[in-house]
């Protein structure tokens, strides 16, 4: 996979996904002593998934605080701090655990800078470690983007790679506006090349990762199924179908230019999530690529996503998720037209 | 014997402790249902309704004639543009008011019990706390008159926005002050810089989650912020009887923090109680509760009807212990006040009042662009998009706004 | 406006849209002893809007609960009761205020029947006074639908018009599922033809409200947006544009026979909503007229929704939402393709 | 002095009532952020670790050797397939397990203080409860290999599903208890057919709104359910010192309910403080809150490791604390079991682990079409048509599932 960068310099490492984030979450708090790291177990433990792991010992209990077990508690006691002039990142547990804070979210968080007509900031980001195929039991593998991206005042990002991990929650806790800031789980222990002396600029925009001139199909991913999209279109390629791939990166607002320059060539687009297809990023997706490049398309944009049920027992999960057969399914329907 | 001890035998057990008057009920009482959420045994109260001032061992407090003076002085200025408000809703000026009427002394005695370090976090009746604040009855109207959804600035008047959504404001309070805490802003003295932080809600809310959760973080982090109730025995048609069992401020106890109890309607035992408990915050032993017990005198908002859902000789019974009166009759047995000072401060009241209307009835309302300012701070493509599309869009209709075809450009949200 | 039957029996009467649901609510009581009506101020004063006028006095104060302040309290212990047999109709106060229960309606309202694999059912009915429009302050005219349709499990629907009201929510406590039931609180002092006599079977599907068999672009709206949709209709008609409309009623599952019939002669849509348009359901619209009518389509299907902004000041509201000119100028632009 | 009473005079005060021994902070110390939540002068005790029986006079309870050999069963039994599903999970065979042990009494002691037409509402650690309403082990295993959200039926077992949300449950058995009421079902003695509920919860689970909006609806209706808090110390990594300055069970006396703290590792004392609890409830008494004292002696789940936040030598010292032993120690030393009886318990257990891991090893993984089964009980077209179009779209792959283009039909969400 492709680093965001794209860059191999010597310089550069390979890094797990966790890690990555652990090294921004790292770097965030050194560059400026107002970032404060705040959830249930990010202290001793490292969280659930150590990505905080070793930041309370070497930064203290002030700066990493181990919360009481409340998410609406988090986020409304992060909304207070934020307006003290902190910084703070809250880790949510998993996806499915952000809901007891959804309240605070959607009518504090996303609301108090417009409230207030500018007067308060809110440099706040909400961590969520969202998506399936780690066979965990309920609400341990959900992909919620679609709440967040329809809230205004909001911020909505996710990270595919180590590098984009390691620079974009850089960006997202650097921001003065509040950032949800999604981190495919299932990733989490894949590597990639990270060059930490490079900084590649914003990162809260989407990404060509890879084109042709040939390109028949644009396939579109973010997050956690950005190696699934990376699969499909080298599969596609053996069977003589070029693709381009786009990592959105930015869900909200989202960033289409990419895409509709690719969809200029190739007059079909395939997006690929997780969460349920009924109102969700990828109607959004398909609805905006429609509006802005009508003429250009051959066939309707093809939605691979999650089905329209509550997500179910593992055992199952394989079934319920896009796969590299479902998105080369979709490029066939995409072609068939 | 205290309730957390509840005696299980089945033979009739002695009244809980806190519970207190002989009169209230027993624990299996209150088990079965009987309520005593007014029960006032335990009810602090410096100056009786009667005028009477008795001071109070555990909150002391120099009772001046200016002290007196000033107090009054603010609970006539909020009553009388409060009033205000109402009838420039009746008059259409306002697409809504909510009254504080009845609940001037429980505001007062708050907000002159904070110093200027302060932080207040309100509910949405709050505008005797606006008041003490410093924030000025106009930039009240806004939210009233629909032209904003804030009018003052949080940040300088230390004064947060007002929230609407029960509770909420509770738990950016005790994230606050836990800022507070980080910033070493707390252990100092009364008369130090040290700080502290006060929220507002009402007793309904304390039925919502974010109260809890509030007093659990406020708890765990020892954060110096004052959980302020005002019980004014309602929400909206609601009873408070209906929503809990016993008195409030006890439920400070299970979480192991102080909790009191004050007359509402006193405005010398809000003040006493809360400078108390301020001080008691900044010098790091907060978390603390109070409940002020006092009454909505008036609707919950000019949109309801209480004739509804509750007596009006309630009512009426409670004006007996209007805010106000007991410190006018206090002020003039004592020969702390005489009729120009009373008439001075009339005059003052419905000069306010006036420019108060004045200035609500010249409110235009904003430009149609503002609708887009504000919502990041930062860049943010899509919003200024959708903004630069909209004005396009408006242009299109030039002069006549009503009908007409627009020229060009998209309308709507995308 | 036409009714949901279209008749105008002399059986029929007059009454407001208000008035309609509290009938509808009364005859459910009294057909079902199990159903309850609880939330805030529900009991004496009959909800801030009095859909629940009188129906405490009548059926005493253990079908009509004045519930303590809080929606999560609301909504988790309405679920609780429905699994003791119960049918609860849920109100909540204004849209702004149900999201402190929205983690029991994803977690537990939404997933108990899956969960439990059909020993439970989950008749229970949320009652949501939605929209803008009225002069209120924040919170208080806000379109939350997304949020709901997006949520497997859950059944969203908006009543538009009187007969409607009194037919769908009996419908929805009938329903053995979760509904969630959006009233256009704009529209509650409208008043329609209602013959209670005449059971129009399910409400739950969309319904073609107009059509000719010139018509060269297809309206779809819902709930508060169809008086609008029909001033538009009636506007462009003038303009010598003749227009289907649609409105959707049954929000999720989406039913849009009625519209792809419509979109093969016209070939053209436009769907208005209030609710901000990111990620909403009008891009779920959008998309799927796209999937299923791709080549009849001679325009990119138009969006008219809310800003993507936070619901403003009052005094801005006739600006932020749809309206017949915003209607129209989509149609201009859909026609201009 | 009780605490909802602190003085507020600046000197040193007298320890507050119910915080117990002087050992326990004074309220001015709690406030500073001093924890007492282990404070124990208030736990109630019939059966010390030592295997000492001394009766309560609050909660009377017949103790015979049947009894104390049936309770003494349970624990094995559940213990046994509890080790066992931590050993199926380290094999490869369980996703994951959640261990219950050291909780043994605690969850027995209440499932056996329930009567049959009781209901309860647990968390997702209660296999002892679920061993208590006949949900066979076997039962348990689908939710932890992945072959569903749950295993047996709730309505039948009068055992809600697992919740994993923390805190929801309680607000579905407050709901669920105000059906009780309302169905009549409230009032009788004991022996009646009156019916009660109880929902489990952890310490940590304690600061979600969830838990405080369920013991505000309970109180307000008068519901019959029992608050049963497992206090077993930690949330995860997180002790609940950090979340608490007292021990939980005095929450309850701020709603105006009772509240107790019994020794959640002697069963007698769990047992026959749940039947009280229980039976107050069904007569009308309710609600009522129980904190069992225990503690969490393995890992919070087979998926985490408590050697990076606690104490090895902590985890032993509770070892002599050990819930089943002390039966044991109880039943030898009054010649109520001979080494026959507990040889031949310990072959059931061996039995019954061997019974739970075969059936876990032969579990097979459901077919994808039940993905769609459930999600609504009425006819849904959505759901209908997109199991159609996935079945269809699997049987284009024929045999070879791997790889191959299907045939036709549509795949993914829409
Ligand atoms: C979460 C939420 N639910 C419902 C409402 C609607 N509402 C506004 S005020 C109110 C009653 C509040 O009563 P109380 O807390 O006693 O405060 P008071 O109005 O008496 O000052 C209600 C139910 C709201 N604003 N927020
Ligand atoms: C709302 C929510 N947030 C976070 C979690 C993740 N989580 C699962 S168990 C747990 C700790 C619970 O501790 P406690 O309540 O003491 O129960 P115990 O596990 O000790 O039995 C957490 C944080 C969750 N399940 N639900
Ligand atoms: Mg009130
Ligand atoms: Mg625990």
């Amino acid at each position: 996979m492709s680093t965001a960068t794209g860059t191999t310099a010597t310089s550069s490492q390979s890094v797990t996904l966790a890690k990555a984030l652990n090294m921004g979450l790292r770097a965030a708090m050194e560059a400026d002593d107002k970032v404060l790291v705040m959830g249930e177990d990010v202290g001793k433990l490292g969280g659930v998934f150590r990505i905080t792991d070793a930041l309370q010992k070497d930064f203290g209990e002030h700066r990493v605080l181990d919360t009481p077990l409340a998410e609406s508690g988090i986020i409304g006691t992060a909304v207070g701090l934020a307006l003290r002039g902190y910084r703070p990142v809250c880790e949510i547990q998993f996806d499915g655990f952000v809901f007891p804070g959804f309240d605070q979210i959607i009518s504090q968080v996303a609301k108090l800078t417009y409230r207030s007509r500018g007067a308060y900031q809110m440099p706040l980001t909400i961590r969520i470690p969202y998506g399936g195929g780690i066979g965990a039991v309920e609400h341990h593998a959900e992909s919620p983007e679609a709440f967040f991206c329809h809230i205004a005042g909001l911020r909505v990002v996710a990270c595919a790679n180590p590098a984009d991990a390691y620079w974009m929650i850089q960006e997202a806790i650097a921001c003065p506006d509040p950032v949800v800031f999604f981190e495919p789980k299932r990733r989490y222990w894949e590597k990639g090349e990270l060059d930490t002396s490079v900084d590649p600029g914003t990162t809260f925009s989407s990404v060509l990762r890879s084109s042709s001139n040939n390109s028949a199909v644009t396939l579109i991913g973010f997050g956690a199924t950005m190696p699934t999209v990376f699969a499909a279109a080298a599969a596609a390629a053996e069977d003589g179908i070029a693709c381009d791939v786009v990592d959105l990166r930015s869900l909200s607002p989202l960033d289409l230019g990419p895409v509709l320059e690719s969809v200029q060539h190739t007059g079909r687009a395939v997006v690929v999530s997780e969460a349920p297809g009924e109102v969700s990023l990828a109607s959004e997706v398909a609805a905006r690529i429609t509006e802005e490049a009508f003429y250009s398309l051959a066939a309707p944009v093809q939605r691979v996503t999650g089905f329209d049920v509550p997500y179910p027992p593992s055992k199952l999960e394989e079934e319920y998720l896009p796969d590299l057969d479902k998105v080369l399914h979709a490029v066939d329907r995409s072609l068939a037209y | 014997m205290a309730p957390e001890q509840w005696t299980p035998s089945p033979q009739a057990p002695a009244a809980p402790e806190g519970v207190g008057a002989a009169t209230s009920p027993s624990p299996a009482e209150v088990a079965r249902g009987l309520r005593a959420t007014g029960e006032g045994a335990d009810t602090i109260q410096l100056l009786s309704p009667e005028g009477e001032y008795t001071p109070h061992p555990d909150f002391p407090i120099e009772v001046s004639g200016e002290l007196l003076r000033d107090l009054y002085r603010d609970m006539v200025l909020i009553r009388r543009f409060d009033r205000e408000g109402n009838s420039l809703q009746r008059q259409g000026q306002l697409s809504i008011w909510v009254p504080l009427l009845g609940q001037e002394a429980a505001q007062i005695g708050a907000g002159r019990g904070m110093r200027d370090q302060d932080m207040a976090f309100p509910s949405y009746r709050e505008h005797g706390i606006a008041w003490c604040r410093g924030v000025d009855p106009t930039e009240l109207l806004g939210i009233f008159r629909g032209t904003n959804h804030s009018g003052w600035n949080p940040v300088e008047k230390r004064f947060h926005t007002y929230t609407i959504v029960i509770g909420n404001q509770a738990l950016n309070a005790a994230g606050y002050a836990m800022g507070q805490v980080f910033d070493g802003k707390v252990g100092g003295g009364p008369e130090s810089d040290s700080e502290a932080t006060i929220t507002f809600f009402g007793d309904g809310a304390t039925a919502q989650g974010d109260i809890h959760e509030a007093m659990v973080f406020a708890t765990a982090y020892d954060s110096p912020v004052v959980f302020y109730c005002q019980n004014n025995q309602w929400a909206i048609s609601e009873p408070i009887e209906k929503m809990a069992r016993l008195p409030l401020y006890r439920r400070a106890a299970g979480y192991g923090m102080p909790g009191f109890r004050v007359d509402g309607n006193d405005v010398l035992a809000c003040l006493a109680v809360t400078r108390w408990a301020m001080d008691e915050c900044r010098s790091g032993n907060g978390p603390v509760m109070i409940e002020a017990f006092t009454y909505r005198m008036d609707a919950h908002t000019t949109s309801d009807d209480p004739n509804r859902y509750r007596m009006a000789d309630t009512t009426e019974a409670w004006k007996l212990l209007d805010p106000i009166e007991r410190v006018r009759v206090h002020l003039v047995r004592e020969g702390l006040a005489d009729q120009d000072f009373f008439d001075g401060i009339q005059a003052e009241a419905d000069a306010l009042a006036e420019r108060f209307r004045a200035f609500a009835v010249a409110m235009e309302p904003p430009g149609p662009e503002t609708m887009f300012s504000g919502v990041y701070t930062a860049p943010h493509a899509q919003t200024e998009r959708q903004r630069a599309e909209f004005l396009e869009y408006l242009e299109g209709f030039g002069d006549d706004a009503a009908h007409g075809e627009p020229a060009n450009a998209a309308g709507g949200g995308h």
